[in-house]
């Protein structure tokens, strides 16, 4: 009866699966400085190219090029390319001790350091992070103490979440860093509530949301570009798009649209695309997008692409679902090398003096691991009491929790 | 003292507390300018603006994932899922991250929120304005649940909830918003104003969660009831004559179980009756907890009235509504027995 | 510290309130016949222009112009007059019904009769739409009993739901009529799954999602965004909207977008815009998207800019959000008045001929009624059994149902 | 006959069902080329095809909306949610969508579908990869709820559930996938290789859903268990001496009660454990059962051990957990009353 030929079922693909040679072709690269640079109060609808684009600032030949650069001193930088280089050996450290058993888990960061960490210069005292589990920068560049962090990976005595969250699962109210919980994209409309309720309390606070290029499909990030673009709330939306979400290709996730940051078009929301792997650019995009926020003009998108260097999690195996050299092929680059070769390029840094910070902040490290693992790992050692357990579930212990205590002896 | 509608009287709640408090902020589906589809929040926005009293796109997930996020900010959002029977678009808000928040952060961060629903049937709501889902909320650690059955501890318990430094899942029986219903469907309703339970008093006061009350003295047999059923139960304790204890739960988590404790430790029988479904509602708890705490005191096997394990049906809704008749076969049951 | 002026939070409003005068001069309105006609294969990067236009082809003076017109015969166009003149009978009929305590509740389509009515004739048997609650002219144009629809409202013995939903939750497999829900998206994306199934067993069929403007604030219209663009389901994403969502003007949903059809952009989801009330149009734009399924090219979205000229049911009352006048003004007219105007200019139809129809139409509406209150009413004659209550839960009746049918003693 | 871990028995369910039926389709997060997290699906895709097992993108709510959606096409999707604890987001396409479509539609359109879901604790995966959500199907009119406790049974019951015509949530206890976890965390852990019911036929085969199984016939108590609970039960049995009779109820809903009644009244004694929460969790309907259908044959209080009313933790997991420690003292406690 009908003309039509059958239909199929369309499954995207990635370019290339273990066994095959790594093909990047399809990620356009923009010249560095290539990429306009709005005013912030551009209408959203006249700057829609730069969803397809990609911000960059630093060229191959290290040098920093564009209306996007030149927002930060030598040392500012001199301290970005420090914080890089902790969060990389922390997370060396934290894999090796994850190894040894001092934890159950770890997740890392290699080739996505200057995200949170060039992320976290453009906030102010009193802005608040919803960050996923990729985002230690965060931490790390607001100067959150490392020892605190590890004891919160071993559980132990000194644990600031008391045992109760799974590694990485970090929690820093001071420091602008909001209560992890491991559900994708829950927090990120939760970001946007933080927003609203600074402006309805008429103060100036700014949130930061975060999400990965897997977890845009979640609906809750829908629910938040909702409320964001009706209540024009104080945020920025950032999307980490680390090409995979654990063994899942980027592609399951963005579908037909070309881009991840495409994804704000619809609301009306400024959507940016920046090189992820260069600090500069990063640093700059993100200062762009919290001016907007503090002068009250709403929310912007940034994705970040990037590349997930390293495993999912520990508990996950890559070379399943891609090719081992694939991150080799990654047209961006390593971001803490091209930092250096830009500090290097500009006269500010040497390759001697990096040897040297490498010592030292390796140093830095295994010293406050050695203290934190004093105070306990997970199994062994100092840990939570068995009476946390039935704290902080309410504020007051309710009766049932308080005879379920009792029965567990404690 | 005056006497008002229970809608009126959370109407009064949110009021009060958003005078007193410029934390607290109102906000849900119709909830802004036109003040709420049973009117719970009529006027408030006019009163407090609209940036404490507003309209929200029909996402309930994201009214409840931005009041998260409001909450741990320090305000007190007291948001408005249409119907209780709209809430599973915020469940994972709800449970994942309201009721966690507090403990996963070591008290860093907190969530001072309530979430008012509408539930329960009696309104020819059919499937999707029915519902009774409090079993949903009791099981996860971290939430309050309250129901109220009339205008003067509605008032209480929402000054309360909102208050409350933790999430507060606040059911409203909606059939009791304009009087006692008590299951007769077939009779015209008493208003709350010939009530006097109606009586609502002025301006602040609190009904503390966790404490229930006991509705009606007896020594017969203790009957467990919350919301409607409450009204229900007195009408079929009326009707056939037992001399039932009618213990108002009010709060269903923190639980009074010393109250429920006490009565059945004189009675020696109970009954339980809800509207929700059978099958793991919140009968079943109260049966497993009565019958773990008054084993020796129980001369009957604990009875159940529950709505039937189908969905809300539409049509047959006074077959489905455990009323008075099946209420009160199920008292005359256990003294019988 | 700070020098930004404290934030406030932006709450959209409608241009009028109760007593205000009735302005839809933010609606756009292109000219009939101004927008062109791309080809179903074209580019969606390319048309995203459709996203923010209006497709009309009944101009002002009832001519039918443009590349979107000249689709439909005489004949189908008077068929479609009568289908809506149907819609709109019935609806005055369940209302008048409602209103005389036969059934509880009732909701109406006037003003978005062409909607439904033109969309239905694009489809072709085996297809399935996924409606909402002001759909009936799918079923009306599908040629589905007028009498069962009531029987279904009056939830009477004969009615083919068996009292188990509120009125107008119609289903009617036969007629490509999902069973309604009455929760809000949740079957967007099971209209995207099931286009999904369609394509993966090679089969021809398509899909119809369908969605209030409101509604697509909800987490599931993401969900089937998603899902449609990545797997190409064959499947047309309806957004039908009449500017209102109970008390809510569409502006809460729509927030700093353009438009609802912009919401497909990021997706790469070709997405059009079309006069609501313009039968014609309707009908073209539905034809253009059932193509592209068909095709096996993917899922199109389609905004119908439309109405609500009624209240939202029979609960609501608009007199307290909206001007009273408001509908007067809308400046896309009436979708009946429209077609009989049109039909007219082309001689295909007298306003005596439509007296005549309007006649005809009413006695059948009438004499359906009849019929169907012969099988009962809600409160009045044959009722479903109480023991349909207990069927269907499962396929089976297991145990514990089997004892509650005894306890309830049926 | 071959021995399986529990997660190649649930596989190779899969594998027979895609081969038999080409309307099977198998999706979910990483499900695909990857064969998922814990390779339940492994191989399947390279088998099928990938218009029968694919990633899908990460929304739970769209793995269960488009499944119900072709499950009303015809098909019979099995998906998977990554962890039960992600199954939140899903939940209400579960309770208003795939549980009601039969009985709204009077039967027009049906949703034979099954889901999928690692569940329960002991694998040091915190709040998120830890939950035991039973309880929140069982309340809901129209799903069937089943929990199988090895191998064997885990192939037969996933391949009834995939034939089921109604949708099947099909709970997988995580730390049974490679072998019969007790609860003695600190011992090393049996494989099924090693274990009897490690044994699973090749094919076809069913297991069918609504039948309870008595692992251990005892004539001083009742022992209710389901999933990795029916070890930790078998341990505290022997390491108690206490001649309890377990059962195993594999099924939640519908609940073989005939079974349960029968051993109960031959025991006098009841004592119910699982995982989940406390307040509302399954046990609390299994109590009020036991006690409704048996209250004249009980000589104690039914008994429940469960995990506390906490959120699951992380590193206090094993004081959370309810191992054969806490299981064997309530039946020692339930002897001596
Ligand atoms: C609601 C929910 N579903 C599934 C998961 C399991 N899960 C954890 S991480 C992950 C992949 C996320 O990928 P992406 O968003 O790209 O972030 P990335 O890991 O690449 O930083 C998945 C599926 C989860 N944590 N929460
Ligand atoms: C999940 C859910 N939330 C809320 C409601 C209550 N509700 C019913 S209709 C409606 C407004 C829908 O507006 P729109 O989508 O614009 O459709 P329209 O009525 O205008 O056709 C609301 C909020 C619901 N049915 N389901
Ligand atoms: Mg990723
Ligand atoms: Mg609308």
């Amino acid at each position: 009866m009908t003309d039509y030929a059958p239909l199929t079922l369309h499954v995207p693909e990635p370019a290339v699966r273990p066994g095959g040679t790594p093909d990047f072709s399809s990620v356009g690269v923009p010249r560095a400085g290539s990429v306009a640079r709005p005013e912030v109060n551009a209408d959203p609808e006249s700057i829609r190219d730069l969803a397809y684009s990609i911000i960059r600032v630093l060229n191959r030949d290290g040098k920093a090029i564009g209306p996007w650069g030149g927002l930060l001193s030598d040392e500012e930088l001199l301290e970005g390319l420090r914080h890089m280089m902790i969060l990389r050996t922390f997370d060396a450290r934290m894999l090796m001790a994850q190894r040894q058993g001092k934890t159950s888990f770890y997740m890392q960061h290699m080739g996505e350091e200057a995200v949170s960490c060039a992320f976290r210069k453009a906030l102010l005292p009193g802005d608040m992070n919803f960050p996923t589990y990729r985002q230690a920068g965060l931490l790390i560049a607001a100067g959150y103490s490392l020892g605190d962090m590890m004891c919160q990976i071993y559980s132990n005595e000194r644990d600031p979440l008391k045992g109760r969250q799974m590694p990485v699962l970090y929690s820093s109210k001071e420091d602008g860093f909001f209560s992890l919980s491991g559900n994708l994209a829950t927090q990120y409309i939760q970001a946007v509530g933080w927003a609203m309720a600074s402006a309805i309390k008429n103060d100036t606070k700014i949130a930061a949301a975060w999400i990965g290029d897997g977890a845009t499909a979640e609906s809750d990030f829908h629910a938040a570009l909702v409320f964001a673009s009706t209540y024009k709330a104080p945020v920025v939306l950032n999307i980490v798009n680390n090409q995979w979400a654990i063994s899942t290709f980027q592609g399951i996730a963005r579908g037909g649209s070309g881009t991840f940051a495409a994804r704000g078009l619809g609301f009306g929301i400024p959507a940016l695309r920046v090189d992820g792997n260069d600090y500069l650019a990063v640093h700059a995009v993100a200062k762009w997008a919290a001016e907007r926020a503090r002068r009250n003009l709403g929310p912007t998108l940034i994705e970040y692409v990037t590349y997930r260097v390293g495993a999912h999690s520990t508990s996950d195996d890559p070379s399943a679902y891609r090719p081992k050299t694939e991150s080799d092929a990654w047209p961006l680059g390593d971001p803490v090398i091209r930092l250096k070769n830009h500090l290097i390029t500009i006269g500010a840094w040497s390759d001697e003096r990096h040897k040297q910070a490498e010592a030292e902040v390796l140093d830095t490290v295994i010293t406050a691991q050695k203290e934190a693992e004093s105070h306990g790992t997970l199994h062994a050692g100092g840990k939570p009491s068995v009476r946390d357990m039935f704290e902080d579930v309410y504020a007051e212990m309710p009766p049932h929790l308080r005879w379920q205590r009792q029965q567990a002896g404690v | 003292m005056p006497r008002k509608t229970m809608i009126e009287a959370i109407r009064d709640a949110m009021d009060v507390m958003m005078d007193r408090d410029d934390n607290v902020v109102v906000f849900g589906e119709d909830v802004g300018f036109f003040g709420g589809v049973f009117r719970g929040t009529q006027g408030l926005q006019a009163k407090y603006g609209k940036s404490r009293c507003f309209d929200t796109p029909i996402n309930e997930s994201g009214i409840v994932g931005a009041a998260v996020g409001m909450a741990a900010y320090g305000l007190r959002p007291c948001v408005e899922i249409q119907f209780a029977d709209y809430m599973y678009p915020a469940y994972d808000q709800i449970v994942s991250e309201a009721a966690r928040l507090r403990y996963r952060s070591n008290g860093q961060f907190t969530c001072p929120l309530v979430v008012r629903m509408p539930t329960g049937g009696g309104i020819s709501g059919g499937q999707t304005h029915s519902q009774s889902p409090e079993a949903l909320f009791t099981h996860v650690s971290g939430l309050k649940t309250v129901v109220p059955s009339n205008p003067s501890d509605a008032k209480g318990l929402l000054i309360a909830a909102i208050e409350d430094p933790d999430p507060v899942i606040f059911l409203e029986p909606k059939r009791l918003y304009n009087g006692p219903f008590d299951g007769h469907h077939d009779r015209p309703i008493t208003p709350w104003s010939k009530h006097e339970l109606g009586e609502v008093p002025n301006g602040h006061y609190v009904v503390p969660p966790g404490k229930a009350i006991v509705r009606r003295q007896g020594a017969a047999l203790t009957l467990l009831a919350y919301g409607t059923m409450v009204h229900v139960g007195m009408a079929a304790v009326a009707e056939t004559g037992v001399d039932a204890e009618i213990i108002d739960l009010r709060t269903l988590l923190p639980l009074d179980l010393e109250t429920i404790e006490a009565s059945v430790r004189k009675t020696g029988r109970c009954v339980i009756i809800h509207e929700a479904t059978r099958t793991s509602g919140f009968g079943a708890e109260l049966s497993a907890l009565v019958q773990e705490t008054c084993f020796y005191h129980l001369e009957t096997p604990v009875r159940r009235v529950t709505g039937w394990d189908t969905p809300y049906p539409y049509a047959q809704e006074w077959d489905y509504f455990p009323g008075p008749a099946r209420v009160g076969r199920a008292l005359l049951e256990t003294m019988e027995q």
